[in-house]
């Protein structure tokens, strides 16, 4: 079996290298792949959409039916991780709680709700590791200036490398950070399972949805010239805007599918105790 | 104004399928017991636009739809056309009657999870039929993506513990061929420059003697044959089927894999071309061999079962290799019998894994299990009886049609093998199936827990019109060919 | 001048980064070895940055100002993010019981 | 010839099938016949009213739809279809009221299932006879064999079990392996499958595929038993004996016949089985039959084994006839179908009268039962005379126009045959009745006659044996009128 697999790769890497046989010269500006649309794009991306960033407008623009897909497959892989790991189970059996004055940690079996919100105990992990003070306070003093980035890419993604699928994994990034440096808790207490799943939910639709406003009114899907007809600018500057209010909605599915994604495993599902 | 309407039915079909998918998982945080019912009317209003897009296409013939406004090949096109509308509205059929017979059981499996379900559900069928109605190689890869990631997490909602093994499984074999396809794809852009299929084409009868080209056929071939399950490439096709949610087997069953013999077609026919894969290469010596070995080893294999959904399944890759063996008999017979084949099997496999699922529900998976089934649930088990004698090919039913046109192909083509092995399997199906019916037919069980589940009215309902569904195939055989097939087969250019 | 000055900021910067390397390298066990991955990093990573910024400032208008802020911007934060990395994964090998190198 | 565009075939049809709904969902026993009941007789009704316009010499016909091009699911009723039509719908009837005797005198089970299939059977035998081309016969041929397996294996038990196997592997085996491949050869040469007299394969034996697909055509259709493909028919005694009657003499065996006689004369015709070798294979086979099943049967201890022996033997009989291809031959072969299905159904029927009232199975314990149940076995008497051919019993028309028939054409040894095996008859049903009436011992016990819906059906059909012989009016009118058109065509 071992040797038929051997042979598989073989196989399949002989046909690829039969393949270079007939590529054209690396980086020749005579292939058929630079001859035939890419100088469309490279010459009319300006003209077209007003976005300087031709990566950007092939992206969001001329194929932008595909980028929604894309933004999909990410929604989707954050709902499989719902339907797949989500336990609507009650909390963990043991719960432990500290004082946070003495540092006494109680251990409690069975339920109970009754120190949560407590000023004097804070509920802990079952491996609970001390807070670490130099951690929290670099963090809590990252994470606005990674924010802050994030947004910054998510915006300029028109005249620089970047846009929605970066911001959104940077903006992710961010609150994983504070999960990771804090606890998962805090981490749910700043943006929670109902407004991961609404966000996840919210940004595709936003893209999707400015996809049908088009057709609603009047032209094909993903045609945002016809955006100029609500917003008070000509049909090239409304696909750039169109571009825009799509890249915001990338950037928020995917920050909350990484977020999720991430609440979902650490806690194998609970959303109790993380990692 | 109705017109253009019916005209943007197209696009709605896929992207209405995704907001309605959107608003089904959010539902899920805002009142958690609306999500069901709100994805089984957004499967209806899908259904309801695919069905008017079929109409549409049959009054006025196939069109082409921009998106973004892009002609192609700048843009992304869709291409409509008879067979791939009513295919769309076939799948958008099965999700519904599927949905509808299974409601009470995904509740409960599902519970509070039951949103994001119902979500990833609508986005498979908005997947399948993103897959149907495009005619750009790489907008076809994405939703090939959509469609195998929302399969996978499906699948892992096991009734068995392997469940999310056995998709785990299939997530290594699926994607080994979606990366297969878009290495394809990849190497079809590097020598063309395009993405779009009709463009791509046209330009591939300049160079049809490319080694990239070839590879690149190969490469979209193999991986489209891992997705769909052809023999050696099926390994993860019984094990995913097995052992996950009754439910959601009878969706992907039927679906998953016909959609992609689908894809087939339409990339021998429309992007590479009849002269290039028949003539120039010999595909036909290819697929008819890996067509006619995929129809012995399902139909021998499928013998050995002990698992009655594992059986199902070998009977799907028997089926898949109809699909295959006529394509590689290559002529117009052979074909239209392929295709014809293809839409039945969608309804026959449906309703077989829909109604087998009602009997495992009321006995046990196994099929030594099934003793006494059919005095148990009388209607349920007619059902599966009608679908067994359909695959059987048993006249009138739709089983009998594909394989008439399989056989009268083949005999014009004198190609023996594919004549025999299709004759063969339709008898080892007999043995099959027959030996299933035994079991459920002879054995009484007195036991006290003697009497069916209790089962809802909607679950007999969806039964029911699967089997009429299958019925009607068989009915409709002669204007499906005239009025779908045979124009799909008359621009791919076949005599 | 200034040309010479960032020229020999970038280089004494790499001669950090070097030894951090070959300290990961060749020091003997774990804490050690962070010892160059957070130090010598850290203070490479500034000294490069801070020629950089110099060199692009060399050219003084509003839009290369801009830059240079930037690249001083990204040394700021891996002077705060560098150290602390390297502060936690010591701590985490602290707490999981990893014993230090001692000769012999 | 005018033909009739009419959905009265359909409905002759349809009109089983219809009951089939109204004999399940109703629970109680009496409701339930009395809808087989009137299903049957409206169906004959149907059949009659069609029989003076076939006689004038007009056909019906009606296309419900359209299968492939040039292939239409198509009903045509013409006097051979109506013939069987006739018995068939007739001996429904008879089954049917024969059938509430035996079942509620056995006290059988699931006697809903058993109407139901019973009625299905029925309408596909009456798509057989109606069918218009071959595979519209094929398809009603599918379903008849289908429908008559939970009849065939209504006891459920273990040998139940082993004879429906072998039932379903004999009859779909070959219907898959066999029928669908010649017919899909045939399609594909002529472009069409529609039954003409005189047969739509052009004239030129020698063709070696259009042999082979004869000979898998005739082969094929195994429910007319030819050996070797005979073996499903012993096996399927198991059957309730209302069953085994409808197998043996009315639906089953004779659509399987029917079917071979369609083909012979309606697909290759007398232009290519001139010179054809597959005529004679044809012929060498179906004597064989017909000796080795009359020989078979004399060794038969059980009586309904024996009678489906005899019924192999006589089977062969109708196939011989109609590939004589001689005007009297084919007379005789068509009439052989009547006439037997009217002896034969007396036989079973007597056979399961005498099963209802005693329990008895074995040739040897009928041993003077004729002193105690004479209705029965005078009954059982009559049959087994027609079934022998002498006269006055209708069987004696059918033998004596396959004898005209075997003189006429150049296969003088049939004539041999025929006689040979009309000899094995007496040998075997003779000693039988003999015994019946005059034990070589005296017999204890009391035993009394059948019930009554056993008898009348028997003695019904006994008499009607004896009627057709000096009324045979509308088969003799109807196969005269086939066999003008088969020369007009």
């Amino acid at each position: 079996m071992r040797y038929l697999y051997l042979l598989l790769v073989v196989l399949s890497a002989s046909v690829l290298f039969y393949a270079t046989l007939d590529f054209p010269q690396w980086g020749d500006p005579n292939s058929p792949a630079s001859l035939h649309v890419s100088p469309v794009y490279l010459q009319r991306s300006l003209e077209d959409t007003s976005v300087p960033n031709v990566v950007t407008s092939v992206l969001a623009d001329y194929r932008g039916y595909d980028t929604m897909f894309e933004t999909t497959v990410i929604f989707t892989a954050g709902l499989a991780c719902f339907v797949l790991l989500r336990v609507f189970a009650p909390k963990m059996k043991d719960t432990y709680y500290r004082h946070i004055q003495s540092g006494v940690v109680l251990h409690i079996k069975g339920q109970t709700t009754l120190l949560d919100g407590s000023r004097d105990f804070e509920r802990i992990d079952s491996r609970w590791v001390p807070a670490d003070i130099i951690l929290k306070t670099i963090s809590r003093f990252l994470i606005p200036f990674i924010q802050l980035f994030a947004l910054y890419v998510v915006a300029h993604g028109h005249h620089s490398p970047g846009g929605g699928f970066q911001g959104g994994v940077i903006l992710g990034a961010s609150i994983i950070l504070l999960s990771i440096s804090f606890d998962l808790r805090t981490g749910l207490e700043k943006i929670h399972e109902r407004g991961l799943g609404l966000f996840s939910a919210t940004g595709v639709f936003i893209y999707t949805g400015i996809g049908a406003l088009c057709l609603i009114l009047g032209k094909e899907f993903l045609n945002y010239g016809v955006l100029s007809k609500i917003l008070p600018v000509d049909p090239v500057m409304a696909r750039s805007l169109g571009i825009f209010g799509v890249e915001v909605g990338v950037a928020i599915t995917v920050m909350a599918v990484m977020v999720s994604i991430y609440n979902y495993v650490s806690s194998e599902g609970r959303l109790d105790e993380g990692l | 104004m109705s017109g253009t309407m019916t005209y943007h039915f197209s696009v709605i079909l896929v992207t209405f399928g995704l907001l309605l998918s959107f608003i089904t998982y959010a539902m899920t945080w805002i009142k958690r017991s609306l999500c069901l019912p709100f994805a089984v009317l957004s499967i209806g209003f899908l259904s309801y636009c695919s069905f008017s897009l079929f109409i549409l296409v049959i009054e006025r013939g196939p069109f082409e739809y921009y998106l973004g406004g892009w002609p192609p090949p700048i843009g992304i096109a869709y291409y409509i056309d008879e067979l791939n509308a009513f295919l769309s509205l076939l799948v958008y059929l099965v999700a519904l009657i599927n949905l509808l017979c299974n409601r009470e059981r995904f509740l409960e499996k599902q519970g509070d999870r039951i949103g994001g379900t119902m979500a990833l559900y609508i986005l498979f069928i908005t997947g399948l039929n993103g897959i149907l109605l495009t005619a750009d190689l790489f907008n076809l890869y994405v939703l090939l993506e959509i469609a195998s990631l929302t399969g996978y997490a499906l699948l892992a909602i096991g009734d068995k513990r392997q469940a999310p093994f056995a998709s785990l499984n299939y997530v290594f074999l699926g994607t080994i061929g979606a990366c297969f396809y878009l290495l394809g794809v990849g190497y079809l852009y590097i020598k063309t420059g395009s993405l779009n299929m009709q463009d791509v084409s046209r330009l591939i009868t300049q160079i049809p003697k490319s080694p990239t080209i070839l590879s690149g056929f190969i490469f979209i071939l193999i991986g489209i044959w891992i997705k769909m399950g052809l023999f050696p490439f099926h390994i993860w096709l019984p094990r995913a089927y097995t052992n996950t949610f009754g439910p959601i087997s009878s969706l992907i069953a039927p679906l998953g894999t016909k959609v992609m013999a689908y894809v087939i077609f339409r990339v021998i026919l429309f992007v590479f071309g009849k002269e290039f894969s028949f003539e120039i290469y010999s595909l036909g010596h290819v697929a008819t061999l890996f067509g006619v070995a995929a129809i012995l080893y399902g139909a021998i294999t499928a013998l050995r079962q002990t698992d009655l959904r594992r059986m199902l399944c070998f009977v799907v890759i028997t089926e898949i290799g109809y699909i295959v063996a006529g394509l590689g008999v290559g002529n117009i017979n052979a074909i239209r019998g392929s295709l014809l084949h293809l839409l039945n099997d969608v309804a026959m496999t449906f309703c077989l894994f829909l109604s087998a699922d009602h009997l495992i529900v009321n006995t046990g998976t196994k099929i030594e299990e099934l003793k006494g089934v059919f005095q148990k649930t009388p209607f349920g088990s007619s059902i599966y009886v009608l679908a067994s004698l359909s695959v059987i090919g048993i006249p009138p039913s739709p089983g009998f049609f594909g394989k008439w046109y399989l056989l009268q192909g083949s005999l014009e083509a004198q190609n023996f093998w594919v004549f025999g092995a299709i004759l063969l399997s339709s008898l080892l199906n007999t043995v099959l199936f027959f030996r299933t019916f035994e079991e459920g037919y002879y054995h009484h069980t007195e036991s006290p827990s003697y009497g069916p589940k209790k089962t809802s009215l909607s679950a007999y309902g969806g039964i029911l019109a699967s089997g009429l569904l299958v019925v009607l195939m068989g009915l409709l055989a002669h204007p499906i060919v005239g009025h779908i097939v045979d124009p799909f087969l008359l621009r791919a250019r076949l005599p | 001048m200034l040309l010479a000055l960032c020229s020999i900021l970038i280089i004494l910067g790499m001669v950090f980064l070097l030894g951090g390397s070959v300290g990961i390298l060749r020091l003997p066990d774990f804490y050690t070895r962070m010892h160059p991955a957070g130090k010598l990093d850290s203070m490479g990573s500034l000294l490069v940055n801070l020629g950089v910024a110099i060199y692009v400032a060399l050219d003084f208008n509003l839009a290369n100002l801009l830059t240079s802020i930037k690249v001083l911007l990204i040394a700021v934060f891996i002077y705060l993010s560098s150290p602390t990395a390297t502060h936690c994964i010591v701590d985490a090998a602290i707490r999981a019981g990893l014993e230090p190198w001692k000769k012999g | 010839m005018n033909e009739i565009y009419s959905i009265r075939p359909l409905w002759v049809v349809l009109i089983s099938l219809c009951a089939v709904p109204l004999i399940i969902s109703t629970k109680r026993p009496n409701l339930r016949e009395t809808w087989t009941i009137l299903a049957g007789v409206l169906k004959l009704a149907l059949v009659l009213s069609m029989l003076p316009d076939v006689l004038s010499g007009s056909s019906f016909s009606f296309n419900i739809l359209t299968l492939f091009p040039g292939l239409p699911f198509r009903l045509r009723v013409d006097p051979m279809g109506l013939i069987f039509a006739l018995v068939a719908s007739f001996l429904w009837i008879v089954t049917s009221l024969y059938s509430i005797g035996y079942m509620r005198g056995l006290k059988e089970h699931s006697q809903s299932r058993y109407y139901a299939f019973f009625a299905i059977a029925l309408s596909s035998t009456m798509g057989i006879a109606f069918a218009a081309n071959l595979l519209t016969l094929y398809i009603f041929y599918e379903i008849l064999s289908l429908s008559t397996f939970p009849l065939v294996t209504h006891h459920q038990d273990q040998e139940a079990k082993a004879s429906g196997r072998k039932y379903l592997v004999y009859l779909l085996g070959t219907s898959i392996g066999l029928v669908l491949p010649s017919m899909i050869y045939l399609y594909m040469r002529f472009n069409g499958l529609d039954f003409r007299f005189g047969g739509f394969v052009p004239a030129g034996g020698a063709n070696l595929p259009l042999n082979i697909a004869c000979l898998l055509l005739v082969f094929g259709f195994a429910k007319v038993a030819i050996m070797p493909l005979h073996s499903w028919l012993p096996a399927a005694m198991v059957a309730p004996t209302p069953v085994s009657a409808l197998l043996h003499a009315v639906a089953v065996v004779k659509a399987g016949a029917f079917s071979v006689v369609r083909t012979i004369l309606f697909v290759f015709g007398e232009g290519f089985l001139e010179g054809s070798w597959a005529r004679p294979t044809i012929l060498f086979f179906a004597s064989a039959t017909v000796l080795i099943g009359s020989l078979v049967a004399l060794y038969q201890r059980e009586l309904k084994r024996l009678l489906a022996f005899s019924t192999i033997a006589q089977l062969s009989y109708i196939v011989l006839g109609a590939a004589m291809l001689t005007e009297h031959g084919v007379k005789g072969g068509i009439l052989q179908l009547a006439m037997h299905a009217f002896g034969k159904i007396t036989l079973f029927l007597g056979a399961g009268a005498i099963f209802v009232a005693t329990g008895k199975k074995l040739v040897d314990q009928l041993e003077g039962l004729g002193r105690t149940m004479p209705f029965t076995f005078g009954a059982f008497f009559v049959g087994a005379l027609s079934i022998i051919g002498i006269p006055p019993m209708g069987g004696f028309l059918a033998k004596w126009e396959l004898l005209l028939g075997s003189c006429q054409s150049q296969y003088m040894g049939i004539m041999g045959v025929l006689l040979a095996s009309s000899l094995l008859n007496v040998a075997y049903f003779i000693p039988l009745v003999y015994r019946a009436f005059f034990p070589s011992f005296p017999v204890e016990g009391k035993i009394r006659e059948a019930p009554l819906f056993c008898l009348l059906p028997m003695l019904a059909t006994a008499l009607f044996t004896i009627l057709l012989f000096f009324f045979p009016y509308p088969f003799a009118q109807l196969i005269s009128g086939l066999w003008s058109q088969l020369l007009g065509g």
